[in-house]
């Protein structure tokens, strides 16, 4: 085995793991450390393919400042372990179980029949990839030149939802009076 | 003047005097009223007998007036011009309603005094006189039903005139309604003729009629002339049509002497006269009339026997009277019909009048029960009304004598008769004479049984005047047609001046054998016998107070209850007719139309609303439910691109 | 008995990892019951799409991927900035986060 | 332009209402325009040429040009009539709902005005597509009118009614798709125009009910039958009319209604002959029940405006009996009858809306001896009683004795028995006339002793007299309406089997002639 196999599986149950638990604990708290768990790790992941620019970006935005954003809403509500953490209902419950397990069963199968597609990616793959200083450098590139109406509509947008969000969280709660 | 100007003013006079009184409806001051009216009519009298003049100074072989003013519809083939024809029977016609209603119109003044709706009334009554010119003067059949439907509609409104009353406003209704139903057999009788002959003009039609008579029930000309028959039953009120006329008595008493006694109900004699060579056509038809004619008869007066109100009397008496005019229609003796028809006018009328004098005498009492003796009180009324009562009576040299002889010689004689028809004639006879001896004897004769509060007064001039002259009418009227035998005995030979006149109208009968004056002496002996013989035990029976009448209908009691019940015809139509079409139509509605019809609508409606519903479940508002659904389409698809 | 070409981690192994995480990440979203936790899923979701993306940048050494996946961080940052707000707001006003409460605050 | 501007002046009008500024002075506004109207129709009488049944005054234009869909107006002998009745109507319409409309003046009238266009549309558009478009236009006025201003159970009366007749609509819609696409597989360009409709030959197999005439003809006959109503279909009616306010009662029977009979006329007879003739029996047959089934319904009805209700479904029965004895007789007397209907049912929604101010109640067995309280009111009820019974010398008599003339013609016994319906016509109505008017006076008459009821005041008596005077009018000299629309009833008649439509050409017209004359001036 391999450093990079090592790391890989490594990574990829720790993922599975922190994910399971987003989705399974009680208390929202824990799916929330859970969840800081989980982009870490897909941080890490992001590293080992290379996307050392993401890799931070995620750890900076993601397991930064959005979790933070999630633990501070959920410490302000002082939310109590809730006593169901999952909607009612057996029936739709094991539906939708039996849902996520097929979709997930069928993209891996897929994936996993899928050998061709595999190989001759993998090959280009050997000879194309970039190291991670250029990777980021390209990316850069591309974001000014390529992508920079679409970069610059981004910011509009998180202008505008900044200021949504200020007004939403500024009102007493809403529209109606009490 | 001319002929249209004089049609014209003829028609609208009493038009005019319809609208200036229906405009002054809220005036009471009967005096203004009845004299507008009054001489409304009286001018349209004036112009009758102009024309009547005019028609007497031409050629005996195109003796007609033909005024057309406009055309009224005209659709395809169909033509029906408003055009008016005056010849030897709408001559004697106008005059008939123009006189007697001028006399009548002046009778009502005094009598409608102190009713509120005086000017209304006299706009009733002269819009009625316009509709009944319409219908005699009409030269064709839409223009004549036009009137014939006016008239009702007239008879209704007079009828239902003290309208606060219930049971008088259900009188003009029912009146109105069991018209309606003749006059729906009136109009497709007319469409009959119309397809058959492309014409509706009585010219053309009796121009057309064929002159081989049919045998044939049902050939298209005895159907129409049937129906047409049966619209004369309802206008004439004679079986089975005939329950309307006694009802009608609600209405003021003017009003029955001039509309159900001279003018309107003797229509459907008119008709039948107007339209003879069709009728000839058809003697299948004739045949039928001749039966319920005599049938007519006999049954309204048997119950006419029995009824203690006056003027119900005298309805029988008129419905009975029209069973003979009927009679002699359907024996093909048009000419003594339309005899009897003037004859019966002047008397019924004046019986009529008197028997509203006696009413407003005796303040709207009208049960002869509580009368009697009031010859004494007034004079001219009993004297007038005696008058009547020989006409009626058919008493020898009086009016109906000669008309009503006629009608029965010919019902014997006339190849279209049979002696069975005549026998129902003169049982008819007989117990007119009968009912009427009694209402005599009960009114003015004998004991004064008038209630104490009431001080009877004999009337004022102008309601005596119109009495004094129909009376003289009653009496001499009948001379106009005196019957050969008799004229052959009297001096000077007076010829049968209205035969003569009305000849060229008339159809021959044919096959008509020579009369044998001996046989017609016989039955004319017979008939006036009995007649006299029966009204002599009515003078036992009721000119003093006697314990006969009594002891009579106490042993025929059943007999008896069913003639004071008149037969129980109104309550046959009740229980046969009338609530199984109320109880048809509340169960049509309750149960076709809301609990079949409606709940099918509203069945679809939830039937859709409930598909809504149903699918309305799915979107729920449950956002994780539709994150689910989301999920299955995700897998759907993605499972259908993988196993393709 | 692991195949040797099988433990050595290629695009197979991301993408397979992606998938069960968004399948995990589904199944949050669907199941749980509050609205806080059923943002934190659709983070899963979309940290399990990013994946995917970077993983194919790598493998046909195409860098437009990873701009993809940087314009994604930023979508899901704004999301999960107003998702929260309403969350907030909501709360602030109702006192409960159910997601199925939620479904009252129609018409 | 003079059709153009006859039915789409209403909408400006409604327009004008929407801006106008003056509450006070709205009323007298819509009168003065609804008599602006019915003047500026008048001219038509003046400018329309009856000796030909060729259309006129026509305005053709390319719409969409894909479909082949035009603006296309015209008006004939048949449409000409339901045209004036219409605008006839409208003035007379708004002076009723002076008193009867107190809230929301202004959308009231707007809701007329908009009404009148859609209905002035439907009688003169000659394109399919065009056609349907103010069919459907003309029922969303009237779902306000009743929706809104209608009574205690308005919204069930009104959604009833739209629901009803968009049933039939949609039906109407899909026929009409199906035959612009014939016209394109036959002449190769698509069009909407009714006069390619008429050249069709649609293929019509005998008894078989699923060829595509017969199909199609009673999608088109249902729409209208609906619209009418027939028989099964009228329980709409009587809930539609018992809710809505006087004026749009008024309207909806004497306009609205029409529409039905009209398409009949129009669309659905001449396009499928075979169809029309071979299913005639259908019609003959619910339009004599429905004759016998609404007088004999209306016989026991409680309130006197369900009465009427019921009373025209009656009517409409001798309508629809007229067109398919396919006679002369029977089609002129239904053309006829449609306007009799309008004028005398109309007369008695608005007399009837009259008392109903005065008592705010409608049963019939609340009321009795009106006539001594209000002989005015009971002589012009009377009036528009004996028209709708059918009494000669009014209008009644004449459409009525011409559809039994024309339905006995072609078939005897239909016709002997439809005759009856002239007798229960009198009996329900004269029944109902004797519970209200005679009698004792009603509770509702005595009961309140402070304000006694007033007769008519002159405001209601010039709303009724117009109507008075017309019911005498058509009923003594028929022939002065009849023969504006004899030749195209003649070509209807003589052209049954293959009906053709074609346009005058202006330069014989009379109206190039005017204007020319004008101009020199």
């Amino acid at each position: 085995m391999t450093t990079d196999a090592f790391l890989f599986w490594f990574l990829a149950l720790v993922t599975f793991i922190s994910a399971l638990g987003v989705v399974v604990f009680a208390n929202p708290i824990f799916s929330a450390l859970s969840l800081v768990m989980t982009m870490v790790t897909v941080a890490a992941l992001f590293a080992t393919l290379n996307a050392f620019f993401l890799a931070g970006v995620q750890l900076i935005v993601y397991a930064g400042a959005v979790m933070v954003l999630f633990v501070m809403v959920l410490m302000l509500f002082d939310l109590h372990k809730e006593k169901k953490a999952f909607t009612q209902g057996a029936f739709s419950g094991s539906v939708k179980l039996l849902l996520g397990g097929l979709l997930a069963g069928l993209i891996v199968g897929a994936v996993s029949m899928s050998k061709e597609l595999y190989k001759a990616i993998s090959d280009q793959a050997v000879t194309n990839s970039a190291t991670g200083i250029e990777s980021t450098k390209a990316l850069g590139q591309l974001l000014f030149t390529q992508y920079i109406f679409s970069f610059e509509v981004l910011g509009i947008l998180l202008l505008v939802i900044a200021i949504g969000v200020v007004a939403l969280a500024r009102s007493k709660g809403g529209t109606h009076v009490k | 003047m001319d002929h249209q100007t004089l049609v014209a003013v003829l028609l609208l006079a009493p038009l005019v005097g319809f609208f200036i009184n229906g405009f002054r409806y809220r005036k009471h001051n009967h005096l203004v009223a009845g004299a507008i009216a009054t001489t409304m009519v009286f001018i349209s009298f004036v112009c009758s007998i102009l024309l009547f003049l005019n028609l007497t100074e031409m050629k005996e072989e195109n003796r007609r007036i033909v005024v057309s003013f406009f055309e009224w519809l005209k659709v395809g083939n169909f033509k029906a011009e408003f055009s008016f024809v005056i010849d030897q029977i709408s001559g004697i016609m106008i005059l008939i309603i123009t006189g007697i209603g001028s006399l009548i119109h002046l009778f009502s003044i005094e009598y409608m005094h102190h009713d509120k709706g005086v000017a209304k009334y006299f706009s009733y009554l002269n819009l009625f006189v316009f509709n009944m010119l319409l219908l005699v003067l009409g030269s064709n059949l839409l223009v004549m039903f036009a009137g014939w439907e006016g008239v009702g509609l007239c008879s209704y409104l007079l009828i239902g005139f003290w309208f606060s009353d219930e049971s008088k406003a259900a009188a003009g209704m029912k009146a109105f309604i069991t018209n309606r139903i003749g006059d729906a057999a009136f109009l497709i009788g007319m469409f009959i003729l119309f397809l058959q002959f492309g014409t509706i003009d009585f010219a053309n039609l009796n121009g057309l009629a064929p002159s081989t008579p049919t045998h044939d029930w049902l050939n298209p000309l005895t159907i129409a002339c049937l129906l047409l028959f049966i619209g004369a039953t309802g206008k004439s009120a004679q079986i089975p049509l005939y329950v309307w006329l006694p009802d009608a008595m609600a209405g003021p008493t003017p009003v029955s002497a001039l509309i159900h006694a001279a003018t309107m109900v003797t229509a459907g004699v008119y008709m039948i006269v107007r339209l003879n060579p069709i009728f000839m056509a058809a003697p299948n038809a004739l045949l039928v009339v001749a039966i319920v004619g005599a049938a007519t008869a006999v049954i309204a007066a048997s119950i006419g026997i029995v009824q203690n109100d006056i003027k119900k009397v005298l309805a029988y008496s008129t419905v009975s009277q029209l069973g003979y005019m009927f009679l002699g229609v359907g024996v093909g003796a048009f000419g003594s019909a339309l005899f009897h028809l003037m004859t019966h006018a002047f008397f019924k009328a004046l019986m009529f009048l008197g028997s509203g004098s006696v009413i407003h005498a005796m303040h709207e009492e009208q049960d002869i029960q509580k009368m009697g003796g009031l010859k004494k009180y007034l004079p001219i009324t009993h004297l007038t009304f005696a008058m009547g009562w020989l006409a009626i009576l058919g008493f020898p040299g009086f009016s109906g004598f000669f008309s009503k002889d006629e009608i029965l010689w010919m019902s014997y004689h006339s190849p279209m008769g049979h002696p069975a028809l005549w026998v129902a004639g003169v049982l008819g006879a007989v117990m007119t004479a009968f009912y009427m001896t009694r209402l005599m004897a009960l009114t003015f004769w004998g004991e004064s049984r008038v209630p104490k509060n009431i001080h009877p007064h004999e009337s004022p001039a102008l309601m005596w005047i119109p009495l004094v002259v129909l009376a003289i009418l009653s009496v001499i009227g009948g001379w106009i047609g005196i019957p050969h035998i008799i004229s052959e005995i009297l001096p000077g030979h007076p010829a049968n001046i209205w035969e003569h006149w009305l000849n060229p109208m008339i159809t021959k009968i044919p096959g008509l054998a020579a009369a044998n004056p001996q046989e017609e002496w016989t039955l004319m002996g017979v008939s006036v016998t009995l007649v006299l013989l029966s009204s002599g035990i009515a003078f036992i029976f009721y000119g003093k107070a006697s314990e006969l009448p009594s002891k009579l209908s106490e042993n025929f009691g059943g007999l008896y209850r069913l003639l004071v019940d008149k037969y129980r015809v109104d309550e046959f139509y009740e229980k046969a007719l009338i609530r199984p079409f109320v109880w048809l139509s509340e169960n049509l509605w309750l149960h076709v139309d809301v609990s079949f019809i409606d709940r099918c609508t509203h069945w679809c409606s939830n039937f859709v609303k409930g598909a809504g519903a149903m699918a309305r479940t799915v979107q729920n508002g449950n956002l994780q439910q539709y994150a689910m659904y989301m999920a299955l389409g995700l897998v759907v698809i993605l499972s259908y691109i993988l196993m393709r | 008995m692991l195949n040797e070409a099988w433990i050595e981690p290629g695009l197979n192994h991301y993408l397979m990892l992606s998938a069960i995480i968004f399948s995990l990440g589904l199944l949050g979203v669907l199941l749980r019951k509050n609205a806080i936790v059923m943002l934190m899923s659709i983070e899963l979701m979309l940290n399990a799409v990013n994946l995917t993306f970077v993983a194919f940048s790598k493998y046909s050494g195409n860098i437009n991927g990873q701009v993809m996946v940087f314009f994604v961080m930023t979508i899901a940052a704004a999301e999960a900035a107003v998702g929260l707000a309403i969350v907030a707001s909501i709360f602030k006003r109702f006192k409960e986060v159910n997601i199925r409460f939620f479904e009252h605050l129609k018409g | 332009m003079l059709l153009s501007t006859i039915v789409f002046l209403p909408i400006v009008f409604g327009l004008i209402l929407l801006a106008w500024p003056s509450e006070r002075t709205l009323r007298p506004l819509a009168l003065a325009f609804g008599l602006l109207e019915f003047i500026l129709s008048l001219f038509l009488l003046h400018l329309y040429d009856p000796s030909t049944p060729k259309l006129q005054l026509v305005e053709n234009y390319l719409w969409i040009e894909r479909f082949g869909i035009r603006y296309f107006l015209g008006i004939d002998g048949i449409s000409l009539w339901l045209v004036l009745l219409t605008n006839f109507l409208m003035p007379i319409t708004i002076l009723a709902s002076w008193k009867a409309i107190e809230e929301r003046v202004r959308g009231f009238h707007i809701a007329l005005f908009v009404l009148q266009t859609a209905m002035l549309g439907t009688f003169l558009a000659l394109d399919g597509v065009f056609f349907y478009l103010f069919w459907e236009l003309s029922l969303v006025p009237m779902y306000f009118i009743i929706g809104i201003w209608g009574g205690t159970r308005r919204i069930y009366a009104t959604v009833k009614f739209f629901i009803y007749t968009m049933f039939g609509s949609v039906l109407m819609l899909v026929a009409l798709i199906y035959l612009m696409l014939v016209t394109q597989e036959v002449t190769g360009q698509m069009s909407s125009s009714i006069l390619d409709f008429y050249k069709l030959d649609i293929p019509f197999i005998q008894g078989q009910f699923l060829s595509p005439q017969s199909l199609m003809f009673f999608a088109f006959a249902l729409a209208f039958a609906i619209k009418v109503p027939v028989f099964p279909f009228h329980t709409w009616l009587p809930d539609a009319h018992v809710e809505a306010p006087t004026p749009g009662s008024v309207l909806l029977a004497g306009v609205m209604l029409k529409m039905g009979t009209y398409g009949f006329i129009r669309w659905a007879m001449p396009i499928f002959p075979e169809a029309a003739a071979h299913y005639a029996w259908v019609f003959l047959f619910i339009g004599a029940v429905g004759i016998l089934y609404g007088a004999w319904v209306a016989m026991v009805q409680p309130d006197v405006k369900k009465l009427v209700a019921y009373s025209s479904v009656s009517h409409m029965g001798y309508i629809i009996l007229g067109l398919f004895s396919m006679n002369e007789y029977g089609v002129t007397g239904a053309l006829y009858q449609m306007l009799n209907h309008g004028i005398s049912t109309g007369a008695l929604f608005l007399l009837i809306g009259m008392v109903y101010e005065r008592t705010h109640n409608r049963v019939i067995a609340k009321y009795g001896g009106l006539a001594g309280k209000m002989p005015m009111f009971a002589l012009f009820f009377f009036i528009a009683l004996i028209s709708s019974i059918a009494v000669p010398l009014t209008n009644g008599f004449i459409g009525e004795f011409l559809i039994l003339l024309g339905t006995f013609k072609a078939y005897k016994a239909v016709g002997a028995i439809v005759v009856l319906g002239v007798i229960f016509g009198a009996v329900y109505m004269l029944w109902m006339y004797k519970r209200i008017f005679f009698g004792k006076p009603g509770e509702l008459v005595t009961h309140d002793k402070d304000h006694p009821l007033h007769d008519l005041n002159l405001r209601e008596i010039l709303v009724l007299v117009p109507l008075t005077v017309l019911i005498f009018w058509m009923g003594i000299f028929p022939g002065s309406f009849l023969r504006l629309s004899e030749a195209s009833l003649k070509h209807f008649i003589a052209n049954q089997g293959n009906y053709q439509l074609s346009v005058l050409e202006k330069e014989s017209s009379y109206p190039m002639a005017l204007k020319e004359s004008n101009y020199g001036n």
